[in-house]
């Protein structure tokens, strides 16, 4: 079907989810940390216009609880405490070599394709937007961990890891208009304290290995040498 | 009131495990001994003074020493009469104990064929806790505390003794394993020198590993009917291929239990280390337990045993087993090591004589199977009685000359007496000798073999004789084998100081332990009617079918076919052999111009000879090494130190043998190696690196996702 | 039911209290006050359980059944057993100078935190409060696994915490198509409760529930430690504190199997083909027959350990898998007995290495003649953990092998391969540590060995026969999660 | 009346074997141009050593003194059963074969025992080699017999003579072969040329010599006597078994006599043959004897088969 003949909001929400799957591009070929940031404000700053445009044309106002949430969380604490610790340990210069990107890029779409293969069974039961929705979101998860797995700095690890928790978030609001409020709160509450923990734990990191290279934590295995 | 007894000897064996673990208690028995006495200060004059002597400092560890064997022999007793009386009255018991599954709980049965076991492990029993006091006497309380001895013997007793009770899958291997850890902590009761930890470990493997195999053994029974009641496994109807599975399963377990080769190593490792009135019980009593689970298994639970390639399978095991264990005790010169050797040996007749009623059943004469089935646990009898016997005996001459080693002994028959005529008697049975038990049950087994002529099929009829003639041989070898060890150890001169230095034990606990045996020995020789009779009631009740011999002079004559056929009456012939030797004696020895002269050996006329010129053990077995040379790994070195002009004349020569068992190298360190390289490469999938993890569980949920779509 | 929200507050208090209380000598004991008071309540909560079989609170938030309420009281017993080992050890922890008073302080608040997050998985009736509690679950822990601040210990707490965050976030996902099935099927209230959506899984869209199965099996799967996303798992065992080591293989893994299990039931429920079952089969084989090759190459006692809790999950994986009555009930005992064998084995290892100094099994040696306790403690632990009668790890094997052998005959001889090999990695290496003189320089230290008895004996118990209200419970949770009673 | 006659016959066994060496000697040397001792001789030898003073060695224990009479005592008992004038005798019903082959066991086994007891190189070599050869040779015999008590489908000795007796001349494969094997075996457990030579006492040769080689007076008498019965034993087994005739059915005297004779005869061939052999062959290698006795052992199978395959095959 085409997209004319959806409503305003239904195109919003599409590309609205075209652009978060962009971001998530984006994160998996950066190679610079604080770009990396900045990109993952961005996306956090879509999902809170998304949800917030849910909120709206729902008028559901826990909705818009959850979009300050995530605009204080996504968009401004985790951010700024990300790009705090890379100045305080500069590493704001490091730019980190990414083996064969092009490889990963094209496997970044091809997990899009794949998500899409994956949830096609939803089609009978529901809209296209739905499927198209949590297919972004399904493969904005998958980007996330690809992500974790190209990328060597621990901080990009906990980018990767937010991201993927912003793509639940993003399936949380199109596919299902918000989770009931007091999993969202949790939810919330969780990534908070995560981010907490990933600031005590750079700092953890960087005085035993005197770097964020979790390359360098290889101590614990079972291979012989 | 029979199953009283049956269970007062589990209780009994379990009581005295826990007593034992009294032994660090002696201060609070002794706090608790005053209140009591205080409580009470006119009562009881008897037990208070019984009470206060018993608790003296000096006197505690004894008393409770001969308290924990006593009760232990009790249950022994318990047992004995149990077993006698199940049997006697030919009649089957069924109980249930409120423990167990919710929807299962522990089933027992108590029937001819447990009641016999009963009778072998009670006789047992009761000879160790008379030999036991003065054994463990010379263990250093702090090294090897008693409280874990005395704990897990009870244990093991009782184990075993529930093993014949159960009748339920569950409540079985409850009792099974109970029996294996139990037996495992008696292994590794001396850990501190290695051997008994390896020995320790391969025994508790493999039991492990059998015991699998039977759970698996009932499991396939169990899926073809409801529930894992005996009664239930009963009922199953199963294919042929099915039975034979569940056969092969059976034979696997309780092969590995029992010892045959090539799946006996556990048991020379472990009797050799375990304290010898352990091993004692281990040799003599658990390995006839799992002959007791097979013949449970093959012919209670499998209804109709309609394969007669499971009794080829047991004859060819048993014969191999038979030939293989002599042949390897043969070379042995640790005592113990030997005897367990030798154990697998009756094990395989045993599995042999088996295998041969099992081909009569599957033939349709259930006559002929009674017979093979009577000889085979009149074997069992015969072997749990000589080889205690002869552990027990090898325990005294550990306890006294501090050696196992064979070679390095010699002389002992002067030094120690009654122990020599003792441990004479069990060589002379194990070697079946006639007027001795061990004869009778061989004579019982050539009988079946014999009967192969009804058999219609050729292959058969031409393997049984030759299985019969290596029993001959393995007879014969057995022989062999004894006269040696009796001749290294009781015989000749003293090899070493400790064998000049020994004597005779003074513990009379430890000599009526083994006259017991030895009287029995002699006495089954002589009237094996006795116990026919006996086994006739569990051949009844397992086949439907018992002996004619149960006839008039039925202890007189032994005659299991038909008098026409063969028949042997021990009491006369011992009448006979009296009458002869009477006479001979009588009539050379009137003359008393003739008194005996002592003089010294013919030494060649070069003078000297000293006790390093005897034959010692591994020149005895020389011949038959080299004629049997295939059957072991032999490594015998030679090395010569020379002197003298350009080294010519030979100062010394050194002699070195090694002899090993074919069945490490070619199956057991095969299996070990493979695990460890397995596992070195199943390691190489964690190699310590996140994002490999990370990818782990990323390609795990593309794939999952797949798989699902 | 008020007795839920003493279950839940009583721990809620514990963070508080240890939190601002700063740590003091007696900590440790308080420590044990709160969890005994706690296992009262819940010892209250399953007496309410006894005579109705199942509970919903007000407003459906919790829902106590069968199947949870005995994992409930056995998290607080396990709990209890393990704060009363953890005094003294973690005393004994400070003293050799490796503690500071803050970082007990941390470990405490947080012991508390764990505890109640286990009681909120167990509890509550919403899958989406089951998912946060599982995430607390990680949060309260990763720092604790770090307590120590070697090396080792950050890199296994940050590869704990991002293996876990990443493999939990899947199971939101998981959830979220669950509660996007439901919202789909509509006319269903508040539909992310279980107990709404048990009810009406016959109306949600298999296919769907499928995916979301699949994301839940990954999700909690990692916590399960099941191959090949176990990675973090012995890491984290090996490096934390082993009180910690003790309550993750006790309950943690316990609870993310309750939480798949949970969910199986709704796909089960839903579509009648067999998938979700199958699937966890050969997760449960797989770990299963992994671990077992990897316990023969451990240096670490811990490590070992935590191996053998690999490979034991992935029994029961495998038979709730299998899904027959006979496997059901003996997943469900088998939980229980691995739980409370495995704490004490933790708890006797922790004493162990602290005998020697050290956790690399090498330097261990000869503990039965050092301290006997000790060293018994471990030998009759190890033998239980490797399935031998009469302790109820038996029974469960037994159970699981003989349901093996009625659904997938075979499948019963990788089984028996698995646990032989199993019990030779276990023993040849613990046979050394227990046997043998006693060596140079070890000597006794203080040690509380009541939690590992207690243990025991229950297992010993339960191997030789099941009480009947414990019986009870089983069948009841068997037939809620297999739809049949056993046998 | 029958346990008369089986008692005589006993007594006949003992007083004959003597005899019979004597014979054995008296051919071996008319063979070798040899001027031959009587054949009384062997009963002197007897006489002489009981009257003389037993030496003992010094530290040999009561079994080495006692060893003798078991040794006697279990070969005469192996002589009850064997028919040797008469058949369905009860003493044999007492003791079959296999018991029979017991009672060798059994004076072996003491035998060895005594051996060892002395403490000198040689005994033990005696010893060791006697039970080698005998542990090979058990075997071999016991096919044999099996062969024989499957036709006649019983151990009880005189019932299977009596058996083939009644069922006539029949050329049965099976009892060449078992004879055969039999007899090879005969000689190597009386300890004949080429196994064992009892004449020599070449130290490294000898086998049944060397355990003896300590005994003295009585003690040796016994045990000469015993081997000499032994001998005696294999013989009237061999003649009897397959050549049955002209034993005695009935205990009347004329049968009796008859029977006694019949077998003097019997015994005096065989004991030709065996001078012949013991002339022309020479002792073997002591390791070439399992080559020999597995020969043996062979023809006893070949033996068992052929009666399985050609007599009775169904």
């Amino acid at each position: 079907m085409n997209i004319g003949h959806q409503d305003f909001y239904t195109q919003a929400i599409l590309s609205m989810a075209a652009l978060v799957g962009l971001t998530s591009f984006l994160m998996l070929g950066q190679g610079r940390l604080l770009r990396l940031i900045f990109v993952f404000a961005l996306q956090g700053v879509l999902l809170t216009v998304t949800t917030a445009l849910t909120a709206y044309s729902l008028d559901n106002h826990h909705l818009y609880i959850s979009a300050v949430l995530t605009l204080v969380l996504k968009v401004m604490f985790i951010p700024w405490m990300l790009r705090r610790q890379v100045l305080l340990m500069n590493i704001h210069r490091d730019i980190e070599a990414l083996k064969n990107n092009t490889i990963i890029m094209l496997g970044g779409a091809s997990l899009m394709v794949f998500s899409y293969y994956v949830l096609h069974p939803i089609v009978q039961t529901s809209s296209t937007i739905m499927l198209n929705a949590l297919a972004v979101s399904l493969s904005v998860v998958l980007l996330g961990m690809l992500l974790m797995i190209s990328h060597r700095q621990a901080v990009a690890h906990v980018v990767g890891f937010m991201s993927i928790e912003n793509g639940l978030f993003f399936a949380a609001i199109v596919a299902t208009n918000g989770m009931p409020m007091v999993v969202e709160l949790g939810i919330a509450f969780d990534v908070l304290v995560a981010a907490v923990l990933f600031g005590i734990f750079f700092f953890h990191i960087r005085t035993s290995i005197d770097s964020l290279d979790v390359d360098r934590l290889n101590r614990l295995h079972e291979v012989d040498k | 009131m029979i199953l009283v007894l049956a269970y007062g000897a589990v209780l009994l064996s379990f009581a005295s495990g826990l007593l034992a673990l009294m032994m660090n208690q002696r201060q609070i028995l002794l706090e608790f001994s005053q209140y009591w006495l205080k409580k009470f200060p006119d009562s009881y004059k008897l037990g208070r003074s019984v009470l206060e002597n018993s608790l003296q400092e000096g006197r505690y560890s004894n008393v409770l020493r001969h308290a924990v064997f006593m009760l232990l022999g009790l249950s022994g007793i318990f047992a004995v009469l149990a077993g006698l009386s199940v049997m006697l009255g030919r009649e089957i018991i069924t109980d249930q104990i409120g423990l167990g599954l919710p929807w299962l709980p522990w089933h027992v049965r108590f029937d001819s064929l447990s009641g016999f076991f009963y009778l072998i492990i009670g006789i047992a029993v009761t000879a160790v806790s008379l030999y036991g006091p003065g054994y463990v006497h010379a263990y250093d309380e702090n090294r090897h505390p008693f409280a874990v001895l005395g704990l897990f013997t009870g244990l093991f007793v009782s184990g075993m003794l529930l093993v014949l009770l159960a009748d339920d899958a569950f409540f079985f291997m409850i009792a099974w394993e109970l029996m294996s850890v139990a037996s495992y902590f008696l292994v590794a009761f001396q850990h501190e020198n290695p051997a008994n930890r390896h020995a320790a470990f391969l025994y508790l493997l493999m039991a492990e590993v059998g015991a699998l195999a039977i759970i698996l053994g009932f499991g396939v029974l169990a899926s073809f009917s409801d529930g894992f009641t005996f009664d239930a496994l009963r009922e199953a109807k199963l294919s042929t291929t099915w039975a034979s599975i569940a056969f092969v399963l059976a034979l696997l377990g309780f092969g590995m239990k029992a010892g045959i080769v090539p799946i006996h190593v556990w048991l020379p490792e472990a009797h050799p280390v375990a304290p010898s009135h352990i091993s004692a019980l281990m040799s003599g009593v658990m390995l006839k337990v799992a002959l007791y689970g097979l013949i449970r298994f093959c012919y209670d639970l499998i209804d109709t045993v309609h394969w007669q390639w499971g009794g080829v399978v047991l004859i060819i095991a048993g014969t191999v087993s038979a030939l293989g264990g002599i042949l390897y005790a043969m070379m042995q010169t640790n005592l113990k090591r030997l005897l367990a050797y030798s154990s697998v040996e009756n094990i395989g007749i045993i599995f042999m004589v088996l295998g041969l009623s099992m081909i009569f059943m599957a033939n349709g004469h259930p006559q002929l199977a009674a017979l093979g089935l009577l000889a085979a646990l009149f074997h069992a009898f015969n072997h749990a009685l000589f080889k205690n016997l002869l552990f027990l005996g090898a325990g005294i001459i550990q306890h006294q000359t501090r050696e196992l080693n064979i070679e390095i002994m010699g002389g002992l028959i002067k030094r120690m007496p009654h122990t020599s005529k003792l441990f004479l008697i069990g060589c002379m049975s194990i070697s079946s000798l006639p007027l001795f038990n061990g004869f009778v049950s061989e004579w019982l087994a050539f009988q079946t073999a014999l009967q192969v002529d009804v058999l219609d099929n050729g292959v058969l009829r031409s393997l049984i004789p030759v299985s019969a003639a290596a029993l001959a041989l393995t007879a014969a070898l057995a022989a062999a084998c004894f006269v040696n060890v009796f001749g290294m150890i009781f015989l000749g001169q003293p090899r070493s100081r400790h064998s000049e230095k020994a004597y005779e034990v003074e513990d009379k606990g430890m000599l009526a332990g083994s006259a017991l045996l030895a009287g029995l020995c002699f006495f089954i020789g002589i009237f094996p009617g006795v116990i026919i009779h006996l086994i006739n009631s569990v051949a009844g009740q397992l086949l439907g079918q018992t002996l004619p011999n149960d006839s008039a002079f039925g202890w007189l004559w032994l005659a299991p076919v038909s008098a026409e056929q063969a028949s042997y009456s021990p009491p006369l012939v011992l009448i006979a052999a009296l009458i002869a030797a009477g006479i001979s004696f009588w009539y050379l020895r009137r003359n008393p111009a003739t008194v005996m002269r002592r003089a010294e050996p013919w030494d060649c006329g070069f003078g000297g000879l000293t006790p390093r010129m005897q034959y010692s053990s591994r020149a005895f077995t020389m011949p038959l090494r080299r004629i049997f040379a295939k059957a072991w790994i032999i490594d015998e070195r030679i090395g010569k130190d020379m002197q003298g002009a350009m080294n010519q004349d030979v100062a010394a020569i050194h002699y070195q043998l090694q002899i090993q068992d074919h069945s490490w190298p070619r199956l057991y360190q095969p299996i070990a190696q493979g695990i460890n390289k397995l596992a070195k490469q199943v390691g190489r999938i964690q190699t310590g690196n996140i994002r490999v993890y990370l990818g782990y569980s990323f390609v795990t949920l593309l794939f999952m996702l797949w798989v699902i779509s | 039911m008020i007795a839920v929200y003493f279950v839940l507050l009583i721990p809620f208090g514990g963070i508080v209290f240890f939190a601002f209380a700063g740590h003091k000598a007696d900590t440790g004991k308080l420590n044990v006050r709160f969890n005994a008071i706690c296992l009262l309540a819940t010892i209250w909560l399953a007496i309410n359980v006894l005579d109705q079989n199942t509970i919903l609170s007000s407003g459906k938030a919790f829902l106590i059944d069968p199947f949870n309420v005995y994992l409930i009281v056995l998290t607080a017993f396990v709990g209890l057993t393990t704060s009363i080992f953890s005094a003294p050890y973690m005393a004994h922890e400070k003293d050799l100078g490796k503690l500071t008073d803050n970082r007990l302080k941390l470990y405490y608040s947080m012991y508390q935190g764990f505890m109640l997050a286990m009681y909120l998985v167990l509890t509550t009736n919403n899958m989406g409060v089951m998912w946060v509690a599982m995430e607390g679950a990680t949060l309260a822990t990763v720092l604790l696994v770090s307590l120590y601040r070697t090396p080792e210990s950050i890199e296994a707490a940050w590869k704990y915490f991002i293996l876990c965050g990443v493999g939990i976030a899947q199971a939101l996902f998981g959830t979220i198509l669950l509660y996007y099935a439901a919202v789909q099927v509509g006319g269903i209230e508040n539909s992310l409760l279980w107990s709404v959506l048990y009810e009406n899984a016959n109306k949600l869209n298999p296919e769907i529930l499928e995916i979301a199965f699949v994301f839940m099996l990954i999700g909690y799967g990692t916590k399960i430690g099941l191959v090949p996303l176990h990675n973090w798992l012995p890491d984290a065992h090996s490096e934390g504190p082993t009180p910690m080591s003790a309550v993750l293989s006790g309950l943690l893994l316990n609870d993310a199997l309750y939480a798949v299990v949970r969910n199986k039931m709704l796909v089960d429920g839903a579509s009648h083909s067999e998938t979700a079952g199958h699937l966890m089969m050969g997760f449960g084989l797989l770990s299963f027959l992994v671990a077992v090759f990897f316990l023969h190459r451990q240096k670490d006692i811990k490590r070992l350990f935590s191996y053998s809790s690999i490979e034991h999950m992935g029994m029961m994986t495998f038979a709730f898998g299998i899904g027959s009555s006979l496997s059901t009930f003996a997943a469900l005992l088998h939980m229980t007995v691995h739980s409370l064998t495995k704490s004490a084995i933790f708890v006797t290892v922790g004493h162990a290495s602290q005998v020697a100094g050290t956790q690399s099994m090498s330097k261990i040696r000869g503990l039965i003649k050092t301290q006997p306790r000790i060293g018994w403690g471990l030998l009759i632990g190890t033998i239980a953990i490797a399935g031998f009668p009469p302790f109820g790890v038996f029974t469960s094997e037994f159970l699981v092998l003989l349901a093996t052998m009625h659904s997938y005959p075979w499948l019963t001889p990788l089984l028996l391969l698995g646990i032989g090999i199993a019990f030779a990695g276990l023993f040849r290496h613990l046979q050394p540590m227990v046997y043998g003189d006693k060596p140079e320089g070890q000597l006794p230290i203080e040690a509380n060995l009541w939690p590992v008895m207690i243990h025991l004996a229950l297992v010993l118990w339960l191997g030789l026969a099941i009480p009947g209200f414990l019986a009870n419970w089983f069948s009841q949770a068997t037939i809620l999660i297999s739809g049949s009673a056993p046998l | 009346m029958s346990w008369l006659i089986a008692i005589l016959q006993t007594l006949l066994f003992v007083a004959l074997a003597p005899l019979l060496a004597g014979w054995l000697k008296w051919c071996k040397c008319c063979l070798q141009n040899r001027k031959a001792p009587s054949l009384f001789q062997p009963y002197r030898d007897l006489i002489k050593l009981t009257k003389k003073q037993p030496v003992v060695a010094g530290h040999a224990s009561w079994l080495f003194t006692i060893a003798p009479y078991i040794i006697f005592s279990a070969t005469v008992l192996a002589a009850t059963v064997v028919p040797l004038i008469a058949v369905d005798l009860p003493t044999s019903a007492s003791a079959d074969v296999i018991v029979m082959v017991g009672f060798f066991a059994f004076a072996r086994f003491f035998l060895a025992l005594a051996g060892l007891d002395i403490g000198t190189a040689f005994g033990g070599m005696g010893s060791s080699r006697e039970m080698t050869i005998s542990s090979l040779a058990e075997p071999a015999m016991l096919m044999a017999i099996f062969t024989l008590t499957m036709t006649a489908s019983t151990t009880n000795l005189s019932v299977a003579i009596s058996h083939v007796l009644n069922e006539g001349l029949v050329l049965r494969p099976s009892f060449v072969f078992a004879l055969f094997a039999l007899m090879l075996v005969a000689i190597a457990e009386t300890g004949r040329v080429p196994v064992d030579n009892p004449v020599t006492h070449l130290e490294l040769t000898m086998i049944h010599e060397a355990m003896i080689l300590e005994y003295s007076g009585r003690h040796l008498a016994l045990i000469e006597w015993a081997s000499q019965l032994k001998l005696m034993l294999y013989g009237v087994l061999v003649a009897n078994i397959f050549f049955p005739w002209g034993i005695a059915e009935t205990f009347s005297l004329q049968t009796l006599g008859l029977g006694l004779l019949v077998i003097l005869g019997k015994l005096a061939v065989l004991a030709i043959f065996l001078a012949v052999s013991e002339t022309l062959v020479a002792k073997m290698r002591m390791f070439r004897v399992q080559e020999y006795l597995g020969f043996a052992y062979l023809l006893g199978l070949l033996g068992m088969l052929s009666h399985i395959i050609l007599e009775t095959s169904r």
